[in-house]
């Protein structure tokens, strides 16, 4: 197992390539979920407003 | 000569100012747009330049599409906006000739200081504009009115930092363009006494209904 | 009316239907690039001796270096699309590939990086590829610049359409000098496609990460454009009428949101 | 037509005359940073003179850069942009005249100057004028490709630094085979003859499609 | 006083930097500049070396200068220089306020993104180092004297231009002595100390008089 | 509370706009500066602020020369130029904020939202000022004015660009800060019924001799 992730003494640039990868991959959707959720957020927040100076 | 705006919606970002707006101006009719700060009459009066472009409807100069007239229509246009786009830098006399080059027109040296010296500029008419106060600013960007020859003015807010005499002067002006076959369409906020044409007047007033402008024809 | 219906409806039917592929595509990324990963890190272990091991960077690397190129030939379309028929849905498309694009471009240098540091012993040096890829990432970023400098939507859109399109036109051009910088000793520019020294068992890994990298591309570009689509039509009375906005219907928004973590 | 190119082009040099700071402002950083490098790297004649090539052109590039963020801004601030977009002419010549301008107030100064640079690099006669021959042809595309960055960036925050990020990255061609072109000439019995011809080639290219897409870009930025 | 400072600080950064992305913009400028070099004259590793040090202050130069243009001439066209005078508190604190805004926005960047540079041109550890502390004291200087050139030559005409060549040339002792700390640093067993205590007796200078200056100059430009 | 100015005399290039000029000007009054474009009415403003050095000639506030009260003087003063003084790429909350801050006060969020409510500009608060009209930038630079603590405003020309709402409301601001034993000293070329409070004005007009300057107080 250790001599897998090692890779012949290249293991560390190979998991930090793979890393930055992956980490990059993962952060970019997560981002977007994360901004989706604000923005739907704040479209109900004004639709709310909009909504109670109707009324009054 | 006409000029026909034909079902014309404008919008900024997200808000609409108007839509279905139509109206027809003809020779020897004077048109004032009238309404609140913010309704839309400085972007109506870009989008007839052709400077912005409409969401939908258009623009016709003598039965023809301004967008397909292109330099055509242009030729025919003098507009005036907000900004007196005169270089500081340069003295009156310099800014006016590079206007009038500009609009296609060729003036002699004399006929540009007339037009100063008519507009109330004797004795300035060399100096940087930079050095001129802000009415003297305006007066050298109306000086281009007194020579143009083209035969649609879209002002907007003319009388803006003028003082009493150049106000009458520039109504003078336009009373004449009028009465010469020409058209003309401003906005003012100030209670000024316009030509003694035909006076057409809309209103953008927000006020009036979500379309937003009511058509109306007065004649004095 | 007619021309509008194309222009303002557009954006109404995509959103709905992006929302339904998008689930489709994080599937078929995830399972293509672990299927890619397994088969390079475990299929390959008789071809790269010790001295080789960091060859396995080349999954990922190639698959990310492809894909930023891809991306921009994928934005500059939508961006002409857009000029030539002022669709709206093309410029939110354009703009939602360019981050994905960039996001990349990046993957790409930084595992380059980390490649050359083990196989030339320097993260950095001026060979031409790199340089070319590091203009492709000032490209994109001049791209994504200019549209977050404007806030007028109209013009950003259109301004950045044709930024990308200059681009085209000067990018070749870039590579060529770049790649080239003598013009007398360019007869045959073009070195011969790395594939084809690549052993057939590591190919066979790079493609399907490749393909893995491109679903992701598909899926993230969907999601931002949908985001895009939310901000620039929140005004408009479908948006406001979409269960995941409305605002009685709680449980609506509550299966909305288990969809969202589920994808 | 060509009276709204005249008038236009007249203008902007009368501008740049009478307020002056530009063309120094351009010419002094060309110095500076042609005069930077012998001090850092020290006086082997050798290495400067390999250096040289490169030197002249990025300082061509940085100095035209400078004076790109207000090519359009100034017109746009005082209204004068709008007449000339209203002026009934070709807007593409209207912004011929413009770009022409730019370059003779930074391009054609760099142009006269470089034979000091020479003189700082120790380059042979013939090099300097091979320098001075491609910086002619190759700065207008300086110029012409900056008009479109200025243009697309018009009245935005950060002008100066936007503009250049956009365009800098596009200059590299004329930058790699300008550079080109100087150090092939110190090399006996090489011809410089492809190095010209592909730099002629982007200037008519550029001063073609340039002032064009320029002006429609002009027109995207002033709505 | 200080609530004027803060006021002018926070808003010129707030002008500047909109959004978090300009701030990528400028670091990507610098990036973009850093790059050009070796593209242009070569990628030799002794001859990166050696240039480095003239690279890195041309593109702080650079970027200082693109933004000085602006630095008091927005303010001045927009009439909130007016109101920036006005304001019941010290004319040279708000002056010092908008350079160390201008140096924020210029000089920072630069000393950030140094070992970047560090990376590209194959430096030691010790000369990055040596390179940012020195970029750290000697780039104000440049924000400062710019910042005196700008204000005279905002309202004067032509003669402002010629007292700011006054000026502009006292910038060449802080590159000429910024380049030398980084090129020494290179060199086993030579101490850069001299370098080091030049350059901030100069900083020191100018942080002291500088803004005493510019508004003195402003008050004149604003007649 | 008082300005005094004594014996004023400005000069712009070589020639004389105005010399021995005196006026005083005490709480609850409005002085109305008339003149034609260009006789140097923003010029005796800017003067009066200390932004020009007159050639000879003192201001003095409170019996106090200005050049010597330096801040202390500024602290009293609320100056609006032709110029609006906002940053186009701030909001107007964001304008507004900076500026009062700069005049050394502090205001809540709230209050500041307030003031461009009571000026209206009521759900343009937080747009780019770049995006607003002509006459909105000028409202913006006008809450500055409802928010104002200062004893003494010089406006030039403040109607500007405003519609027939906006002047009204400015009219009533500048009634009430009179009444509240302010001062005020403005430039308009357009007639507008001021306060109701006692006013003085001085005319500047070329015509009127070399000395160029007759002081006529009226109430109203
Ligand atoms: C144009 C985009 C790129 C493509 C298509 C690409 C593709 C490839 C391929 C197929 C290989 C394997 C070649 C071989 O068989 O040895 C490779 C190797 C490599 N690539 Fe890239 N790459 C690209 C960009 C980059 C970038 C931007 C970097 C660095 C930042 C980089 C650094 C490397 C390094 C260091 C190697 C190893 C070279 C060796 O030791 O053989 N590549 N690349
Ligand atoms: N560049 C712009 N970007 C976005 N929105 C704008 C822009 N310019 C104006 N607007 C918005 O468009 C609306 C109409 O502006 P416009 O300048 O046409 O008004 P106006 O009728 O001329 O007003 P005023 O009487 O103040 O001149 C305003 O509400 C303004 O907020
Ligand atoms: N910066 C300047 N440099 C030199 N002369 C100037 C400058 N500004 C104004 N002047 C001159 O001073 C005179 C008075 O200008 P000022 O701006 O005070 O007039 P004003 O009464 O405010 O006019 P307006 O009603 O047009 O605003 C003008 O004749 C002008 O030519
Ligand atoms: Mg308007
Ligand atoms: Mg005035």
């Amino acid at each position: 197992m250790t001599e897998f992730f090692s890779m012949g003494g290249f293991g560390i640039f190979i998991w930090s390539a793979m890393g930055i990868a992956l980490a990059l991959m993962i952060l970019e959707p997560v981002s977007l979920i994360m901004k989706r959720r604000s923005v739907i957020k704040q479209i109900k927040r004004t639709k709310r407003l909009d909504a109670r100076r109707k009324q009054n | 000569m006409s000029l026909e705006v034909i079902k014309l919606q404008c919008q900024r970002g997200e808000k609409e100012l108007f839509s279905e707006l139509s109206f027809a101006l003809r020779s020897k009719q004077l048109m004032r747009i009238e309404g609140q700060n913010g309704t839309g009459k400085t972007t109506l009066l870009r989008t007839l330049c052709g400077l912005y472009q409409p969401e939908a409807g258009e623009v016709h100069w003598n039965g023809k599409s301004i967008k397909k007239l292109g330099e055509e229509y242009l030729k025919d246009l003098f507009y005036l906006g907000h900004h007196n786009a005169i270089k500081a830098d340069l003295s009156a006399l310099e800014n006016l000739q590079i206007n009038t080059a500009l609009a296609g027109e060729t003036y002699s040296e004399d006929d540009l200081l007339q037009a100063l010296d008519d507009i109330g500029l004797f004795g300035s008419e060399y100096k940087p504009t930079a050095h001129l106060s802000q009415g003297q600013k305006r007066r050298v960007a109306l000086a281009g009115l007194l020579l143009s020859k083209a035969k649609l003015w879209v002002l907007d807010e003319p009388f803006v930092a003028l003082d009493g005499f150049a106000v009458k002067l520039l109504q003078e002006v336009i009373a004449k363009h009028i009465e010469n076959e020409g058209m003309a369409i401003l906005t003012t906020h100030q209670e000024v006494p316009l030509t003694n044409g035909e006076i057409l007047s809309i209103s953008l007033d927000l006020n009036s209904s979500s379309t937003g402008n009511e058509s109306t024809s007065s004649d004095d | 009316m007619k021309i509008n219906w194309f222009k303002y409806s557009a954006p109404m039917s995509f959103y709905p239907l992006a929302g339904k592929l998008i689930p489709l595509f994080w599937i078929a990324a995830i399972m293509l690039i672990l299927g890619g990963l397994y088969w390079g890190f475990f299929k390959t272990a008789d071809i790269l001796n010790d001295q080789k091991q960091y060859y396995r960077i080349i999954y990922v690397h190639v698959a990310s270096a492809w894909m930023a190129m891809w991306l921009y030939a994928v934005m500059v379309f939508w961006a002409m699309l857009g000029l030539i028929f002022n669709t709206r849905l093309s410029y939110m498309l354009a703009s939602a590939t360019a981050v994905t694009g960039t996001v990349m471009t990046i993957i790409a240098l930084a595992t380059g990086a980390i490649w050359g540091k083990t196989s030339w012993g320097t993260y950095w040096d001026w060979d031409p590829k790199l340089t070319t890829f590091l203009i492709l990432l000032f490209v994109y970023i001049g791209y994504i610049a200019l549209q977050s400098a404007i806030d007028d939507v109209r013009r950003s859109d259109k301004a950045s359409a044709l930024l990308a399109l200059v681009g085209l036109a000067l990018v070749p051009i870039i590579y060529y000098a770049v790649n080239c910088p003598d013009p007398t000793q360019c007869a045959s520019l073009h070195q011969e496609s790395s594939l084809k020294r690549v052993e057939s068992n590591i190919l066979i890994g790079m493609l399907v990460t490749t393909l893995g990298f491109w679903m992701y591309s598909f899926a993230t570009t969907l999601m931002r454009a949908r985001i895009i689509v939310l901000e620039r039509e929140r005004s408009t009375t479908w948006v406001s009428n979409l269960p995941e906005i409305s605002l009685a219907e709680t449980s609506n928004s509550k299966i909305e949101a288990r969809t969202e973590t589920r994808s | 037509m060509t009276s709204a190119f005249g008038t236009i082009l007249k203008r902007d040099l009368l501008l740049a005359l009478r307020r002056r700071s530009e063309i120094f402002t351009v010419l002094f950083f060309f110095i500076v940073v042609i005069s930077l490098f012998p001090l850092g790297v020290g006086t082997e004649e050798k290495i400067l003179q390999q250096m040289a090539p490169g030197v002249v052109w990025i300082a061509a590039l940085l100095a035209s850069t400078l004076a790109l963020d207000r090519l359009f801004s100034a017109d746009y601030e005082d209204g004068t942009l709008e007449k000339i977009v209203l002026s009934p002419s070709s807007l593409s010549m209207s912004v011929f005249a413009k770009i022409l301008a730019h370059w003779l107030l930074t391009g054609l100064p760099l142009v006269l100057i470089s034979p000091l640079l020479g003189l700082f690099y120790h380059l042979p006669m013939d090099s300097i004028f091979v320098m001075m021959f491609v910086l002619f042809i190759g700065t207008p595309v300086l110029s012409m490709l900056g008009a479109i960055a200025a243009a697309l960036t018009l009245g935005l925050r950060g002008g100066g630094v936007l503009v250049s990020l956009l365009v800098l990255p596009l200059y590299i061609p004329v930058l790699v085979y300008g550079a080109g072109a100087i150090s092939t000439s110190m090399i006996t019995g090489v011809s410089i003859e492809p190095y010209v011809l592909l730099l002629l080639a982007f200037s008519l290219l550029s001063i073609v499609f340039s002032p064009w897409v320029t002006a429609a870009a002009l027109k995207i930025s002033l709505e």
